[in-house]
């Protein structure tokens, strides 16, 4: 560009000092209010049974029962950042998670091979899900309602009373998701990796800002040209994937199969990024928000007991945290919006 | 034909929807290095014109050229590659997303693995800006920021487009005089340094102002183009209506009774301050002001539909709860909203019901409604207004803009009001319908109503109102009388100043 | 007369583009029923047992629930909200009335204080709907884990199974010697108040209003916040009555009382015609869509057929009925585009999508 | 108006062609209820508390066997979740069938009384096996063995495994599962009755959910650090526990006994997670319930106390006090048999 513009003076964009910006909107985020959240938790529990944290066990189911709900917390995210929400995760990981075992059950299929399949299976339950959202136009929420019923039924129709035992796991697999390595465990470093790969995609490609532009305002991505439909089925394809993904990493972990596998995971991974700061309808959130929100409510629910709560009233703190999260987000978006006009005002 | 093939050419496109023709012959013809004002009346099919050339809708017959060459865009990324860039009368941004990612979004510059230069964006919009001399921070997000600036985002980005085609839909349309300086200063610049602008606006005066070229459509049909400086703007207005208009201001005689309507020291921070006026029986107040000056907010805050700080509205001698517009209607106050499809009507509810909604608590007199009850009390009001329907099922949203008024005015009338608030009676609404409208709030005010008219356009509140009264920054500047209501007055109070911190680049 | 003077002639308007049959018969309504006829015709004709009048006693009791649910549902849902926490209301109502009835409260104060309880917890939904401007799906998910989590708290490990005999009696009596249940009377009532109120009353005009355009509404007087925050708490009452129901027909009172049991009825509820998007539904097609539900579950079980089927069917027929809609809407829109664009000068009554955030 | 015209028009025509589809393959696939209309006296339904259980699949499968020999109908449906009124639509189903007799694991000892008084009005007999409701509810309750005798059972084997003393804990099904309830009542009364030294240090529910129990096991272990044993009595929980147990730093350190299935735990025996753990065997338990309920729907008993009936290969039965039969002790695995049995 070669042009200039005999404009008034431009009043230049102040630059302010960046490190200190850097560090109070840093600590501003919310993924930090959220990690804070769950260190305080670590830090009571801990000091209330040692136990939590400094034991095998405690440190390895502090790293690992995590690991299955980040996996749908991503996905979720990435979906409900294009303004939509799938419902069905629950479903798509039982369904998927029985194929795979019915695989090992039926075929000689390599591990690899049938974790392949088990994830391409989920990403094409997305798929559907996708195709039905963006071409009838219908809302997610109800789309992903009717397939979470179908997923579910096909899964218990095709199961029967069949059960997969830990027996017809090959063990390969099943050691894999009990093992560990430097400290961590396995299944603990496919969910960080998959957050990593996440991260990279929603903040650094085009796919990613694309997810959040669509869900910011819907009606500029199609002035924009922004090729939404696409984006729509990316996501939720994506999200079935990571379905069918958490499928096998349930399989390679728990070893048993039965009917109700990942029921009403699918709240939990809505909730997960709700409480991560992704906002219900589009366009602002972040992923490592969604995962930090799976870590904090799998681990209060192994907290709770530990400080003498009886666990029946999990359910009621991971309630309580959401209302309290959307609640928060409001009140700091008014703040927000009050600060801009006033800046505006100002100017 | 000059040698020289145009930057943008349009023949005789056309665009049906269905059986609805939407554009017959739209015809265009731009050159680069020129301003071109397109005008028309709503509904002339500039509209569909544009999204056509900016890849939105495929035409279905004509040519379209750029440069000479024939294209055919499939979206708007499409005809963003070829250098057409639109901004539109409402910007449409990504609330969400930083003022960089907003210019760059669909196109951002990306390394080898598909990793956005966030660096590279940023140094590329900090360049514009300070060519535009936007002090705009480019990391914020664009959620907040006023239509102005959102303006300037859009043009930035047609900037950064290395636009060869830059269409401008009635951006002034929701600009302050300085906005629109600094706007207009824009576009020639583009212009001199070969750009080939199109201007769409219904404000004459800006029109002649800034553009070197006119064309003019009227039903979806080209008509003329001349240059600039061959035609007058009463031959462009008699070419947009197709006939000759009288009498648009039918002004009645009528008696003013007692005070109606008070508002005593109305204060809502930020917006409006210590707004206090009367309007008595059978008077016609236009509340002039520049957009943004507070107007409508005043009305809304009257009405009761936005809250207010301090101050009180006196309805007939008794005060009007604030924040109760039920409360309010049942008092008799009446308020046509700007916005007739956000606020005025419930688009896909039939006519019938939206006539009836303010009135069905006193429609139901057993508590109980029915459609029965409501087509007949709609019909009456239909057709005292002459809205121009078949049925009374028929959807609002499928009605031109002037029978949507209509619907909103019968809505109103129908409260059988003491006190009428009118918030811009006659935008975006057909010449014809106008003056009928016109006509109306004359006949209403001769009958004893008393009316608060809220209007942009200066002739209808000089041709119509009895006082003026005008409101600047918030602020009430002026009250004048319909004497000393000229224009000059009426701008002079309109623009006047009253907080230091906002007499910026008076120069421009 | 007129008042846009000089013209004499009044104008005259039909009410109505289609005549009155059509308007009733060419209806998603009409067409939910009528495929409920077909389904019950069919499987009266083919499933055995299926005609025997017991099969009316089991399912009245069986939908019951879902019904009573359904109804403020559907009115929440036409104003453009939705309520998810019904279900977790269902397990306080029973829970508080249990813990209630344990403590020795009499039968029915306890009754009336464990529906002021879903009455309030209803509120609490609906003020932070209205007041703070959450969005509802995001809020109702949080109160569903909450109201849950209170009612599983509340009762622990236990299930209060002490009642008096004569409560589940009469929840679960005939009228007469016939097979149909005494309940059906009041809830032959609550369907009559709730279609009154949403169909023949100014609230319920402005409750489509609202849901059609909430700035329009409220810019006609109506007070689309307060229209929602008695809705809500409409909901949580009668989610209540539905959890005493529940428990007087168990003759116990659990935590994980009706679990799920609000995805069916949101499922009934948009089987039945009404729009998720809001503005549009009718009783009539909602009590004929829980019905359908009902009748294939039955049918089909008794058909020997596992939970399993039924759960498919539940979820085919409702992406089927809103694609339904959208697809044949798509089809129609050549035809309809004549229509609305017949007098307007721009083929966009599209509606310019909502932006959805409350700023 | 038109488009609505044919648009609802439209939509009658397709979602009536679909509901047909759908009522057809319902129609198409019969599962055993064919055949002449009104009662059927010689048709025996299960209704397990949940599909998918292979503690029920097994009884399931001797009860169909039992039938084979009978010679009469035998049909099992049932919920997919372990929730009393999913249960109760099943119950009412095969009332409206006329089905001759149902046999009912209950999830609830009176939340499906109404429904099971409902069927015996319509001249369908009940009986219940592994969870019985209130006694007025039903015919015959058919015991797996008496409950002191599996408290017993269990509160010896853990006894025995971590040495007479130190703190145990109970995995259980859902909290409202009567015969768990029963048991774990008067597993604490024999603690206190013969062993003072071991302590229940809680109990906590695995709702017979796979993960849940998984999860409850990894949480009971940490609250505990001193915790010495575990006794599940259900079938889905130990095995869960023994997975947990098994690749935990407390495989061998804490004990885990309860009732689970010998193919389940064969792998946990094996590796030495597990010592041992007991079962009655639950095909003859659903083969003894068959029996019961032909010989309730035939006419040849009623239920009294001191009633006789035929059970084919397990000899007779005497219906005991409230109706109870008893299948007999529970069988003890441990690595030394647990070979010997396939179920």
């Amino acid at each position: 560009m070669t042009t200039t513009l005999d404009a008034p003076a431009p009043a230049a964009p102040q630059p302010r000092n960046r490190a200190a910006g850097r560090l109070t909107s840093l600590l501003k985020q919310r993924e930090t209010g959220i990690a804070i959240a769950f260190v305080a938790l670590l830090v009571v529990t801990t000091a209330v049974n040692p136990n939590f944290l400094f034991s095998t066990d405690g440190w390895r189911d502090l790293t690992l029962t995590p690991a299955i709900l980040v996996c749908l917390a991503i996905g979720q995210a990435m979906v409900i950042v294009t303004r939509n929400v799938d419902l069905s995760v629950g479903s798509t990981l039982g369904l998927t998670a029985y194929l795979a075992g019915r695989l090992f059950l039926d075929t000689g299929l390599p591990v690899i091979v049938v974790v392949l399949i088990a994830v391409a299976a989920g990403a094409v339950l997305g798929l559907i899900n996708g195709v039905l959202v963006a071409f009838a136009k219908v809302p997610a929420l109800v789309i992903t309602l009717g397939t979470l019923y179908i997923y579910r039924g096909i899964m218990l129709e095709w199961a029967g009373s069949d059960r997969i035992n830990a027996s017809d796991i090959p063990p390969g697999l099943l050691d894999f998701g009990t093992g560990s390595f430097l400290f961590i465990p396995n299944l603990a470093w496919i969910s960080l990796a998959l957050l990593a790969a996440a991260i990279y995609l929603m903040r650094s490609t085009r796919v990613g800002r694309e997810f959040y532009a669509i869900g910011s305002d819907p009606a500029a991505a199609t002035l924009y040209g922004l090729r939404d439909k696409r984006r729509v089925l990316q996501a939720f394809a994506t999200s079935g994937a990571l379905a069918g993904l958490a499928g096998i990493l349930y399989v390679s972990r728990y070893g048993t199969i039965s009917s109700g596998v990942g029921q009403g995971i699918e709240l939990e991974a809505v909730g997960a990024a709700v409480v991560g700061g992704v906002a219900i309808f589009g366009g602002s959130g972040t992923v490592l928000g969604a995962a930090l929100g799976a870590y904090l409510l799998t681990t209060i629910n192994r907290a709770l007991p530990v400080l003498g709560i009886p666990d029946f009233w999990q359910q009621a703190v991971v309630g309580a945290l959401i209302i309290g999260a959307i609640v928060l987000d409001r009140y700091f978006a008014r703040r927000q919006h009050d600060k801009l006009l006033a800046e505006r005002e100002e100017a | 034909m000059p040698d020289t093939p145009a930057a943008l050419e349009l023949r005789d496109v056309a665009k049906s929807f269905g059986p609805v023709r939407a554009l017959r012959t739209g015809s265009l013809r731009v050159e680069a290095g020129s301003i071109h004002a397109l005008v028309g009346e709503n509904g002339a099919g500039k509209s569909t014109l544009v999204k056509i050339v900016a890849g939105l809708y495929r035409r279905d017959a004509g040519d379209y050229l750029l440069a000479g060459e024939q294209v055919d865009f499939r979206n708007t990324a499409d005809a963003k590659q070829a250098g057409v860039a639109v901004i539109y009368q409402e910007p449409t941004l990504f609330p969400d997303l930083s003022v960089t990612e907003n210019i760059f979004m669909g196109r951002q510059p990306t390394n080898r693995w598909g990793k956005i230069d966030r660096a590279a964006m940023r140094t590329e919009v900090v360049e514009l800006f300070a060519r535009l001399g936007v002090p705009i921070e480019p990391d914020r997000p664009t959620e907040g920021l006023s239509i102005a600036d959102q303006q300037l985002i859009e043009i930035a980005k047609a900037l950064s487009l290395d636009a060869k085609v830059l269409i401008m839909d009635e951006p002034t349309a929701a600009l302050s005089g300085n906005e629109v300086d600094r706007l207009m200063t824009v576009a020639r610049t583009l212009r001199d340094q070969g750009c080939a602008v199109v201007f769409i606006s219904h404000r004459f005066d800006e029109v002649f102002a800034l553009c070197d070229t006119i064309t003019v459509m009227r039903d979806g049909a080209y008509i003329s183009t001349d240059p600039i400086s061959a035609v007058t703007e009463d031959e462009i207005v008699q070419r947009l209506v197709g006939r000759e208009v009288s009498n648009l201001y039918p002004k009645l005689e009528a008696t003013v009774g007692k005070p109606m309507l008070e508002v005593k020291g109305l204060t809502r921070t930020g917006l409006f301050h210590d707004i206090s006026l009367t309007v008595r029986e059978g008077e016609i107040v236009g509340l002039a002001g520049l957009v943004g000056a507070g107007r409508s907010e005043v009305a809304q805050a009257i009405f009761g539909v936005d809250p207010y700080e301090s101050g009180e509205v006196i309805l007939d001698g008794r005060p009007v709860p604030p924040g109760e517009p039920r409360r309010a209607i049942e008092m008799g106050l009446a308020f046509v909203p700007e916005d007739r499809r956000q606020h005025g009507l419930v688009l896909d509810a039939p006519i019938s019901r939206n006539i009836t909604l303010p009135t069905s608590g006193r429609l139901a007199r057993t508590g109980l409604i029915s459609t029965g009850i409501e087509n007949r009390s709609a019909a009456d009001w239909a057709a005292r207004l002459e809205v121009k329907a078949a049925t009374l099922d028929t959807v609002a949203g499928t009605l031109s803009g002037g029978n949507q008024q209509k619907v909103v005015l019968a809505k109103w009338l129908s409260t059988q009001p003491k006190v009428l608030i009118i918030d811009e009676p006659t935008r975006g609404i057909d010449v014809g319908t106008k003056s009928e409208v016109h006509r109306l709030l004359s006949t209403l005010a001769q009958e004893g109503l008393a009316i608060l008219m809220i209007s942009s356009e200066l002739p209808e509140v000089l041709g119509m109102a009895d006082r003026v009264i005008v409101l600047s920054e918030g602020h009430q500047t002026a009250e004048l009388s319909r004497e000393e209501a000229t224009p000059e007055a009426v701008m002079r109070a309109a623009t006047a100043h009253h907080s230091t911190t906002l007499n910026v680049s008076e120069a421009s | 007369m007129s008042l846009l003077a000089e013209k004499v002639e009044p104008r005259t308007y039909a009410a109505h583009a289609k005549p009155w049959w059509q308007r009733t018969l060419m209806t998603r309504d009409a067409a939910i029923i009528a495929l409920l006829v077909v389904v019950w015709t069919y499987a009266s004709i083919v499933i055995l047992n299926f005609s025997d009048p017991i099969t009316v006693y089991f399912l009245v009791l069986d939908i019951t629930p879902i019904l009573l649910i359904a109804l403020p549902m559907t009115l929440i849902i036409i104003t453009g909200e939705i309520d998810l926490s019904v279900a977790s209301v269902v397990g306080l109502s029973s829970v508080l009335f249990g813990v209630l009835h344990r403590e020795g409260v009499p039968m029915v104060a306890a009754m009336v204080l464990a529906l002021l309880a879903c009455a309030v917890a209803g509120a609490f939904n609906g003020v932070l709907v209205t007041r703070f401007g959450l969005p509802s799906l995001a809020v109702t998910i949080g109160t569903m884990a909450l109201f849950r989590g209170i009612a599983v708290g509340a009762l622990g490990t236990t299930a209060i199974t002490d009642w008096p005999d004569a409560w589940g009696d009469v929840v679960q009596a005939r009228i007469g010697d016939s097979q149909i249940p005494l309940m059906t009377v009041p809830l032959v009532v609550l369907i009559v108040i709730f279609a009154v109120v949403l169909h023949f009353t100014p609230f319920g005009r402005g409750i489509f209003a609202a849901g059609l355009s909430k700035d329009a509404a409220r810019f006609s007087g109506v007070n689309v916040d307060r229209t929602k925050l008695i809705l809500f708490t409409l909901s949580g009452l009668v989610s209540g009555l539905a959890g005493i129901y529940f428990t007087l027909r168990y003759g116990s009172a659990r935590g994980d009382n009706a679990t799920g049991l609000e995805l069916q009825v949101v499922a009934a509820v948009l089987l039945g015609g009404v729009s998720i998007f809001g503005g549009r539904g009718a009783i009539p097609g909602v009590i004929a869509g829980v019905v359908l539900i009902g009748t294939i579950g039955s049918a089909l079980r008794l058909d020997g057929l596992s939970a399993n089927i039924i759960q498919i069917i539940t979820g085919v027929l409702l992406i089927a009925a809103v694609i339904a809609a959208s697809v044949l809407g798509w089809t129609g829109r050549i035809v309809g585009t004549y229509r609305r664009h017949h007098s307007s000068e721009e083929p966009s009554s599209k509606q310019s999508p909502e932006r959805k955030r409350s700023e | 108006m038109t488009s609505k015209f044919r648009r609802a028009g439209s939509a009658v025509a397709i979602v009536a062609a679909l509901g047909l589809a759908l009522s057809a393959c319902g129609g198409g696939s019969d599962s055993g209820s064919d055949g002449e209309g009104g009662s059927d006296t010689s048709s025996i339904t299960f209704i397990p508390k949940n599909l998918g259980n292979p503690y029920f699949d097994a009884s399931d499968k001797g009860g169909k066997n039992a039938a084979k020999e009978i010679g009469t109908k035998w049909s099992q449906v049932g919920p997919t979740e372990s929730t009393p009124d999913s249960q109760v639509s099943f119950i009412n189903t095969a009332t409206q069938q006329r089905a001759g007799a149902l046999v009912v694991s209950a999830n609830d000892p009176t939340a499906i009384g109404d429904a099971l008084e409902e069927a015996r009005n319509a001249g369908t007999k009940v009986v219940t096996m592994d969870s019985d409701t209130e006694p007025q509810f039903r015919d015959i309750f058919v015991s797996q063995a008496d409950a002191a005798g599996i408290a017993k059972s269990q509160v010896e084997l853990i006894a025995e495994q971590i040495g007479g003393k130190g703190e145990i804990a109970v995995l259980s099904a859902a909290a409202n599962a009567t015969n768990q309830n029963e048991w774990i009542k008067l597993m604490e009364e024999e603690l206190t009755a013969n062993h003072p030294d071991i302590k229940l240090v809680q109990t906590v529910y695995g709702d017979d959910d796979d993960q849940k129990s998984f999860d409850k096991t990894a949480g009971l272990l940490q609250s505990h650090p001193n915790l010495k044993g575990i006794i599940s009595p259900t079938t889905v929980g130990i095995a869960a526990a023994a997975r947990y147990l098994s690749d935990s730093q407390y495989k061998g350190k804490v004990a885990l006994t309860g009732l689970g299935t010998p193919n389940q735990m064969r792998e946990y025996i094996k590796d030495g997670t597990v010592k041992s753990f007991a079962l009655w065997d639950p095909e003859q338990l659903g083969y003894l319930s068959a029996y019961a309920a032909d010989a309730l729907a035939s006419g040849d008993i009623e239920g009294k106390e001191g009633d006789k009936f035929e059970a084919g290969d397990l000899g007779e039965y005497t219906v005991g006090a409230d109706g109870v039969v008893v299948l007999g002790e529970p069988t003890v695995f441990d690595e030394s048999n647990i070979d010997d049995f396939d179920f």
